[in-house]
């Protein structure tokens, strides 16, 4: 394995000191793994929390501050926070007027929330569930669709909402309608090695790669002869397309790295998945190409796509400043 | 003949040793169809639990189970944390402020801690998870102390969670990671119920 | 070759698709492969031009924007771009204050800017060499030290001083002072696979890492064996320090990603530089953390350290709106 | 005897084989103590080259070599196409507006070639560079054409790039990217030098 750590155990904890260290605006309760906001927004603003396990950088820590997060909890790589650190981080970014929390739908993520919401006594809480993955069957017997790319489009206008004092039930339902109206698909070159584990999660030869994978390291949905980039934009943006009427609605689109995968690659990327979508008449009406919702080291990418309304796209160009977005301010 | 504090201590202690064992293995299964971290999770989760009880050293199984519960739902995460947690937490509640339990104590606490895991993850049987297992323990234990003797009933709810971890192989996944995989997760056992047929062997271990 | 591309000779061209595409703010010439802005600057201001070969992504295009530069000029993969193309480059963004030409040094960059300088008439332009990567000894017999990631400093800093108005031998002077008291050091993981050749350039063995790498694929001063994070941090930042007297200004320091090392692993990087140089005497006043200046899909890192005054201190924290660096607007 | 059109067009068209042949050799040897891509840069250019001189048929020696200059310049980018390009348009202007060469032209041809890499990249004798494999090459020509005919000098000058490219095997190299390795670089041929090799092996066969 190699990677630029100490031991294994101590990943987390570090990269939080670097993190607390790079961006002095920012404030990390290191005991529960919390990075929230150095300047707290007024009272009576709805304040957002999100939260997952590490191993997706920059996603959730990276887009904490003005404009998106108020506070972002760190489970362990790949495994969801605690409720304790969960109820911990609501109490403390709550301005009185309830806090949303943004949550990735994977099994443990929404025990964990579930479990620190039904124990937080005196603070309002809504709950939004992200589950724009379209490589996963949908179905009310299963878990359903995992929480990926989408979780950053929810953020930031979720974000930009609160940010403009709206309140708690209109921050809520805005972002269940970024959930209605946004899909997602990745790929994987290469799988993610844990630092716990030392190993690749699984094996893909050298002439295959993974169509429909998560970010967990957990295999997709087929494997694949290797293609070429305008093949497996096809292969990402079709079954986008077939899953959801995008039509007429401007979009706003991400082609998103997996974390190894260098931005020469993700921009070529890019001009094929943008050029299939004009063809299928969506057009594109905002972008963001790199490296956002990661896998550890794993080679691949993902595209997300929303059909975005005037309001949505109105809340994305308000002012951001986060570590990992930032714009207009 | 009841069950001894000292017997549940052991059932702890048991229980933490065979998944520090099993942590590459239940990784490896975990990586086969999941994420690779369910050896990773319980292993850290039961050395805080065994610190915390080691340190706190509670004398009623209430307050024992109690923090077994809290600990690994603050220390495990992922799936696993809230379900192997509120197991413990029912579990704990149900067995009371006491120091030991009749067999039909017992029996009644191991099904408030699967009623626990029912309510937090909804899981049905066959929809291979820990539940696979866990249940057809839980029935074995209930129906074996009617006509035996409690060892006995530890050991054939032990049989019955291999068994149900065992089943699990030939089932397509449809709750936890590995319904992401649809039918590629046939062919592997999963995690969870490996996990699980190892608490209900460190049972009839410290129960034999 | 595990490449999200469609063909080895198409990679650059199609990239710059894939830009243009991402951002409508900036220009591309595809012809002559040159990222420039949408909005030039007013009549009478100095422009700032970078180039090189390709795959150090987001550099040079990725800063191209107000604050940074004027264009940026892109050559086949690590290969420098050609004087034509240069002198088009030039020629487009004069404002009539003369164009500095921000050079990363080596000998084929130096030999086509200075072709292109040569020929060009009727500009005025001015040049700095950035010769900052200590792993090289430094000797006027040699080729020098290489241009590495000092290279996002000066084209902030210069930038944001000809975007204040400043003449052309004032900007470039500043450029010069920042070389003179900056200082990188990289190392690498793993080797780089340039699209063309397929291969690794470099073979590194599972336990082993280069010290002392540029940003080429090429191999580095020496190959040591796999050592934590923290010794790795000291065999960066010691010899950075002994290069040159930090004692005393504040620093602005920059753990840059090679361009397949996870964000968790940098900052957790950062965060053992920071307590290195702080150890030092060095107190780190700004600092940058991510994938800046690449080297394709090598996994690894660079740390850069300058020695700022208050004068660079204002022109960094100075507003910059690229597609890679933003902040302040 | 002079050297015809034909044969300087043959020179062109060999150096343009030879180079594509030697393509992942070059690149091998770049790799090793560069960046990979002297095999890929100088093919890209010799391909862009020749198209542009069967376009364009220039029908003159200054012509013909100027396109040739200025498409390497254009087109291989790095550090070896100003310097081959270099070389190029120096050989074109002292060529001069002809179609044929004698031997003594053709020495001071390639004498202005040299001249030219030298003032664009500085080497000196021993850098490990291209250079020296090009030095001793023009240096052999200009003293066999005062004995012996073109061919045979063209023989020599072969020869003695090929041998100054197999002696920057023991050189430290002290210019270009392999200068980075100090005393790494040790123990490899230089790609550049490789190179001059085959285009001066080029001249010999088109002269033979
Ligand atoms: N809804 C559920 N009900 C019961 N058990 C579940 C459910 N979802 C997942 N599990 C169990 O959790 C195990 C995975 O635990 P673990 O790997 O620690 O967590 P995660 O999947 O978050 O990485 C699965 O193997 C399965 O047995
Ligand atoms: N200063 C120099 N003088 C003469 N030749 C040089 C000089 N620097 C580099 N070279 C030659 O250029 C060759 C490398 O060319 P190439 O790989 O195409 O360019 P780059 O090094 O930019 O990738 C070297 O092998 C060497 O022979
Ligand atoms: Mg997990
Ligand atoms: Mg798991
Ligand atoms: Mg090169
Ligand atoms: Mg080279």
């Amino acid at each position: 394995m190699k990677k630029l750590i100490n031991s294994p155990d101590d990943v987390l904890t570090e990269s939080l000191l670097g993190l607390a260290a790079a961006h002095p605006e920012l404030r990390v309760d290191h005991a529960n793994r919390i990075v929230y906001r150095g300047e707290t927004k007024p009272h009576g603003t709805v304040a957002l929390l999100s939260g997952g396990g590490s191993g997706h950088e920059p996603l959730h820590a990276g887009f904490v501050g003005f404009g998106m997060l108020d506070a972002a909890v760190c489970g362990e790589v790949f495994t969801s926070p605690a409720p304790d650190q969960l109820i911990e981080a609501t109490r403390r970014i709550d301005n009185g007027a309830g806090v949303l929390h943004v949550i990735k739908n994977y099994t443990g993520d929404v025990m964990n929330f579930e479990m620190a919401a039904e124990l937080l006594g005196g603070t309002e809480v809504d709950t939004v569930v992200i589950a724009d993955d379209i490589a996963v069957e949908d179905s009310t017997f299963t878990a359903g669709r995992r929480g990926t790319g989408l979780t950053v489009f929810v953020e930031k206008i979720a974000g930009a909402a609160a940010e403009q004092g709206r309140e708690l039930t209109e921050v809520a339902g805005l972002a269940r309608r970024v959930c209605a109206s946004g899909r997602s698909m990745g790929m994987a070159l290469t799988s993610s090695t844990l630092p716990a584990s030392g190993r690749p999660t699984f094996d893909l030869p050298d002439a295959e790669m993974e169509i429909g994978v998560g970010i967990h390291g957990e295999p997709g949905r087929r494997r694949v002869p290797l293609a070429s980039a305008r093949e497996i934009a096809r292969m990402l943006v079709e079954p986008i397309l077939a899953d959801h009427e995008f039509g007429g609605s401007p979009a706003i689109v991400m082609l998103n790295g997996m974390g190894a995968t260098p931005l020469i690659e993700l921009y070529l990327m890019f001009g094929e998945v943008r050029g299939l979508l004009e063809k299928a008449g969506v057009s594109v009406a905002r972008s963001l190409v790199g490296n956002y919702v990661t896998s550890l080291d794993m080679a691949g990418c993902s595209v997300t796509v929303l059909a975005a309304d005037d309001e949505m796209l109105g809340l994305w160009d308000a002012p951001v400043s986060t570590p990992s977005l930032r714009w207009g301010i | 003949m009841a069950v001894t504090f000292v017997q549940f201590m052991d059932w702890l202690r048991l229980t933490d040793e065979h998944v520090i064992e099993a942590r590459s293995e239940l990784t490896e299964l975990d990586s086969a169809i999941g994420d690779g971290d369910h050896g990773i999770n319980l292993s850290r989760g039961c050395a805080a639990s065994s610190g915390k009880v080691d340190s706190e050293k509670p004398e009623y199984l209430d307050d024992m189970f109690t923090l077994v519960g809290m600990t690994l739902v603050s220390s495990v995460g992922g799936a696993s944390g809230p379900l192997y947690g509120t197991f413990f937490l029912r579990f704990a509640t149900s067995a009371g402020h006491r120091q030991e339990l009749t067999p039909v104590q017992l029996a009644s606490a191991l099904e408030a801690g699967l009623a626990g895991v029912v309510q937090r993850g909804k899981p049905e049987l066959g929809d291979k998870t820990m539940y696979d297992a866990m249940q057809p323990a839980v029935l074995a234990f209930r129906n074996a102390i009617k006509t035996g003797d409690v060892a006995e009933a530890a050991l054939l709810a032990s049989r019955a969670a291999a068994a149900g971890r065992d089943a699990t192989a030939d089932l397509v996944a449809r709750k936890g990671r590995a319904s992401y995989l649809g039918e590629r997760s046939v062919g592997h056992i999963d995690p969870g119920a490996a996990s699980t047929a190892l608490l209900f062997q460190s049972l009839a271990e410290a129960l034999a």
